[in-house]
């Protein structure tokens, strides 16, 4: 139920757009207004939420520990799983969003008829789903600096030529365009197959997936099969960047389709589950050392305690210890 | 699915030799991209000898490839116990090795960009596409095989039902990638030394030679290095497979040698005149065509000697022998061999040059980094199976370790 | 607020990196204008309409390669009824200069330059290069 | 008679690996036929071929007017090192070619003289059958062995494959190597096998093939060897010809008259 009506939702916003992409009045909303718009909700929206977030208190010391914890000098910590310096947090950071270590972890549970015995196994498919769709994703986003940007930077053509390696057809295949619809229409199995995650999966969960889907497909048709004029989509690109927008005349109703749900996304992301992306350089649990043996962790809406340290102690009744004999630590 | 992360600790000694790998690797791609750019003229291949290092070395490997099966044959279809803990290391010995053919063949293409043709435009008369299909269907099979049955083990839960039939496909697959492979040459009609009825059996017969000899010299380095013994029987019952299949190999061999010079048919003799007499021509390859034969004769010796077969040491010097003299006869002189002297007659001179061996030898640590991790994984699966299986009274007596420890403890040692 | 200084850095960073286009548009002066191709002079009318060729004259190239190299045609009735001979240096770079028409305007869109000219010739190029 | 479903699914998969069973056969047959299916006339069609007449090539000491027409023709590059080497048409000594059929008391400067070779476009080619992507194939409408060097992807089989060493493969890039280009004809790029195609581009024209042209003692004379009337035909019904290595079943077309 959710997936469908998050699918009908898309494909309603999808007509929407072809349709007005046919109605030359409606070309001024969808081409300019519309990107302005989803473009500041983008910014603001982003911008808003990672203040939010940076502006909570963090009362307890709460990093997330997978390895030996820094202690004794002749036990073996792990500096990366268990980090306890800044350097640490950084490369255990630099693992998690390059590389997903803690979705490489993931694993499933199933009951098997012999026994019965509950299993746990080890289960690298979500993790090679997900990296394979952000890495592509990534790639193909900075492909698209090409049309906002002019001279066309140098890494984008050698990106471009590795992506584009494999000679097939006119445009070249990019395989990034291959992985990413693939990647997508497996997380999107993974949900609706399997009875545990589809328990779990809410209508954002669907509408995200078919949403990029959506972009991806629309994109892949207009590269490979519904061609439009890149030059007007240049055009329409730069003008959009340098603040001073036209509208060309033409450029394939298939590039409203795109642009709209683009847009959508947009605008849709800091409210989403999908501001993920900034949210993972601000989760405690991940950003935070494991360093609670060294550091005192002040809660900070704790009251100011007055402390009578021990030091202070020893001074205040120094020579009544003294004359009783008892042994002090500062003479 | 894939434990890799069994691949993620290890011992100092396991890295250093997994950054060795990868740097070899790392080398031998940047000589990759100069042949890239540059063309296939970097390596020593020519006009007349337009198969080298590469093909040759495809297709010693896919023989290697279809060797897993020396063992997964006996295992499944005879039952043959002693090979239990011997056979997922030949199935994921096959699984490297068929990817390194797979690469070879990459590395040998003018335009590797266009590597898709051979599936976007099949053509159903070439050799060539059906050996694509069968070696990209082997790995496949292979690949899900080692997969299930690792996993299963490690759950300790057997292995699910359908495996059985896609094990029993693999035997006549294998079978069927190396004779495949002979018809890439045999089905020829201009090249008299490849274009002989008993290539396909002389390729089995060689590949079911050098796979073992290879699997017995890992089985040993692995039993050196860590607590896994896939047990003395395991190894002899092999040393014999291998011993058979040499025999044949050599008898096919010197079928070969009579067919040409009993009839002196100049057409046949001259390849042969070329690789192991000299007579003929020039050939750059001549010293190695002649050790190639020598090794293959002086390995029958401790083969076929029972007592010597049984030392290990002897053994382990027998296999290394057997295994380079059929890398050198496949991997090198069959192959380019093939092409002298041409179909006009000319003797051209192939050395290999220095980008195409490091290609080659870039290849082969691929293949050995894959060997590398896929042994890991099994193994570490294998020994925390097997110490978690330790007599309840041992537990008491706080000898035993649990499975946990021991499989902490195999990391260390892997 | 902990760590102010990076988190303000950090997103003052991702707001730099997501307007780049915009800063380096402004900085280069980059407007609208799409680059001037020179047009042919002799003639009106290509082999296809005009709107056609902006967007799919790469089909048209692969048709025609497919024609020529695999069936043996080489004539091209055009939409006008006008025949043509399929030839990308005998018939598109008699009008199209490779460099002037061709390369620039897949520099300005970003399209890496396709393969075609590792084999076919621009008969202007080689004129020039043999003076 | 009741036939269950089971059976009739098994009956139908029966006929329909029988029938593949009998495509396979066909194609293995010939391939070049089984590619095109469009072309089932057979023996009767056009099937383009060349004599040479070593006699009236001899005549002209010292000529490469074939090779260098060619040569200029198709952007063929020249190698200094003989490995590299790309050849469409060219020479070698007469008894290098047709080894098999001298007797060794032929005079050593006929032995030696140069004879031109070239592609055979073969009626049943073996590099056809080798091509894994059908980037080389016999035109079924005048039997040349044609080359699409936009499909090639250079694994060399053609190259073992052919018995006449008629195929040259781009070991690096060609075009530096040019000495001069024409525009006319593409040069082929860094990776890709080529060989003569009887100058289709030419024959497309209604013009001969640039080495039958050019030969001054016009001892190269091409024509359909499918058809009777043909002056190849003729001029084969008189004389006795060689074809290089015949025996192999490859059916040349290039005809050699001594």
């Amino acid at each position: 139920m959710n997936a469908l009506t998050s699918f009908i939702l898309i494909l309603v916003v999808t007509g929407l757009a072809f349709a007005g992409g046919e109605i030359s009045s409606c070309r001024v909303l969808l081409d300019v207004v519309l990107p302005y718009a989803a473009m500041a909700a983008f910014l603001v929206g982003l911008v808003y939420r990672v203040l939010k977030w940076a502006s909570s208190p963090v009362p307890f010391n709460i990093p997330t520990t997978c390895g030996q914890q820094k202690s004794l000098s002749w036990i073996k910590s792990s500096w990366i799983e268990s980090a306890h310096t800044k350097l640490g947090v950084a490369v255990r950071m630099a693992i998690e969003i390059l590389l997903f270590r803690s979705l490489f972890r993931n694993s499933r549970a199933q009951i098997r008829q012999e026994g019965p015995r509950l299993l746990y196994s080890e289960n690298k498919w979500l993790w090679l789903g997900a990296l394979a769709f952000h890495w592509s994703m990534l790639v193909i986003v900075l492909r698209h600096l090409r049309f906002f940007v002019e001279p066309v930077p140098r890494f984008i053509l050698a990106m471009d030529a590795v992506d584009g390696f494999f000679q097939i057809s006119a445009p070249q295949l990019l395989v990034t365009d291959v992985v990413i619809i693939v990647a997508l229409l497996f997380l999107l199995q993974r949900r609706l197959t399997d009875p545990k995650v589809r328990y779990i999966s809410l209508f954002s969960d669907y509408l995200a997936l078919f949403l990029l889907l959506g972009i991806a497909i629309s994109g892949v048709l207009m590269r490979y099969f519904f061609k439009v004029d890149l030059e007007a989509v240049k055009q329409l690109a730069i003008g959009l960047v340098t603040f001073s927008p036209i509208v060309p005349a033409s450029i394939g109703a298939l590039f409203f389709v795109h642009l709209t749900l683009v847009s959508f996304l947009l605008a849709y992301l800091p409210f989403s589950k999908l501001v993920h992306m900034g949210g993972i350089f601000l989760s405690p649990t991940r950003n935070l050392p494991n360093d609670s043996r060294m550091v005192r962790h002040v809660n900070p809406w704790n009251y100011p305690v007055k402390v009578h340290t021990y030091q202070e102690w020893e001074e205040e009744f120094h020579d009544k210890i003294k004359a009783a004999g008892l042994p002090l630590e500062r003479e | 699915m894939f434990m890799l992360e069994k691949a993620m600790v290890g011992s100092r000694r396991y890295w250093v030799w997994v950054c060795a790998l990868l740097t070899l690797i790392a080398v031998a791609f940047g000589f990759y991209l100069h042949q890239l750019s540059y063309g296939l003229g970097v390596t020593g291949m020519s006009r007349d000898v337009s198969w080298g290092l590469y093909i040759g070395q495809f297709t010693f490997m896919v023989g290697v490839a279809a060797s897993a099966v020396m063992v997964v044959l006996p295992y499944y279809l005879h039952n043959h116990k002693d090979f239990a803990r011997m056979t997922i290391l030949g199935e994921f010995l096959a699984v490297a090795a068929v990817t390194m053919c797979m690469l070879f063949i990459l590395v040998d293409m003018g335009k590797p960009m266009r590597v898709f043709n051979v599936f976007l435009y099949p053509q159903f008369h070439s050799v060539m596409f059906w050996d694509m299909v069968s070696l990209s269907g082997y790995l496949v099979i292979n690949i899900t095989i080692t997969l299930v049955s690792l996993h299963a083990e490690q759950q300790d839960v057997h292995p699910p039902r359908w495996i059985k039939p896609v094990i029993l496909l693999s035997i006549p697959w294998a079978i069927s990638i190396h004779t495949v492979t002979a018809f890439l040459y045999c089905g020829i009609p201009g090249r008299t030394l490849w274009r002989t009825a008993v290539l396909a059996p002389r390729f089995l017969a060689s590949a079911f030679a050098s796979g073992p000899a290879l699997l017995i010299l890992l089985c040993l380095l692995v039993r050196e290095l860590t607590s896994y013994d896939v047990g003395k029987k395991a190894i002899n019952s092999l040393a014999v497979i291998m011993t058979y299949a040499m025999v044949i190999n050599v008898f096919l061999l010197l079928m070969e040698l009579f067919t040409a010079f009993y009839s002196q048919v100049p057409e046949l003799t001259e390849h042969f005149k070329s690789m192991y007499l000299g007579t003929v021509g020039p050939n750059s390859l001549l010293p190695w065509g002649q050790l190639s034969v020598f090794l293959m004769i002086a390995s029958l010796i401790p083969l076929l000697v029972p007592t010597m077969r049984r030392n290990e040491t002897i053994l382990a010097f027998t296999c290394a022998m057997v295994f380079s003299a059929l890398c050198i006869d496949k991997g090198v002189c069959l192959v380019v061999c093939g092409f002298m002297p041409s179909p006009l007659g000319t003797m051209t001179r192939y050395v290999p040059t220095l980008p195409e061996m490091t290609i080659t030898v870039g290849v082969w640590a691929v293949g050995a980094l894959m060997v590398t991790v896929f042994y890991k994984i099994a193994l570490s699966v294998e020994i925390a199976r097997e110490a978690s299986y330790v007599p309840a009274y041992k537990y008491a007596a706080g000898e035993g370790v649990t499975g946990l420890q021991a499989h902490a403890r195999s990391n260390q040692s892997v | 607020m902990r760590d102010k200084v990076w988190i303000i850095a950090g997103l003052l960073l991702f707001l730099g990196l997501v307007t780049y286009p915009a800063w380096h548009d402004l900085v280069a002066g980059t407007t609208a204008k799409p680059p001037q191709l020179v047009l042919p002079a002799n003639q009106k009318q290509c082999v296809a309409p005009l709107s056609y060729m902006r967007t799919s004259h790469m089909k048209l190239l692969l048709q025609w390669r497919r024609s020529v190299v695999r069936d043996g045609q080489t004539k091209y009735v055009a939409f006008d009824g006008k025949v043509y001979n399929m030839k990308l240096s005998g018939t598109c770079l008699r009008c199209h200069s490779q460099q002037e028409f061709c390369t620039r305007c897949h520099n300005y869109v970003g399209v890496r330059t396709p393969y075609c000219w590792n084999c076919h010739l621009d008969p202007a190029q080689v004129k020039r290069s043999a003076r | 008679m009741k036939i269950t479903r089971k059976e009739f699914l098994k009956i139908s998969g029966a006929c329909l690996v029988a029938l593949s069973g009998k495509e396979v056969l066909a194609v293995l047959d010939n391939p070049a036929e089984g590619q095109s299916s469009s072309s089932s006339a057979g023996k009767a069609r056009k099937q383009l071929g060349m004599i040479v007449d070593t006699r009236k090539c001899a005549k002209a000491e010292g000529c490469t007017k074939c090779i260098q027409a060619c040569n200029a023709a198709h952007n063929i590059p020249s190698f200094q090192d003989p490995d590299h080497q790309i050849k469409w048409i060219w020479e070698k000594p007469f008894d290098d070619i047709f080894s098999s059929y001298e007797t060794q008391y032929l005079d050593a400067s006929l032995k030696e003289e140069p004879t031109p070779v070239l592609c055979n476009h073969c009626d049943n080619p073996p590099c056809v059958r080798v091509c894994p992507t059908g980037a080389t194939w016999k035109r079924p409408e005048d039997g040349i062995v044609m080359m699409d060097w936009h499909r090639c992807i250079g694994c060399r089989y053609c190259m073992a494959a052919c018995p006449y060493g008629a195929r040259s493969f781009n070991w690096v890039d060609p075009r530096p190597h040019i000495e001069r280009l024409n525009p006319d004809f593409p040069t082929r790029t860094k990776g890709v096998v080529e060989k003569c195609t009887f100058c289709s581009e030419r024959l497309a024209n209604g013009q001969l093939p640039a080495c039958v042209e050019a030969c001054p003692e016009k001892a190269l004379v091409f024509g359909d060897v499918n058809d009777p009337k043909s002056e190849v035909r003729q001029m084969l019904a008189k004389s006795y010809a060689l074809r290089r290595r015949a025996e192999l079943g490859t059916g040349p077309n290039i005809y050699y008259l001594i």
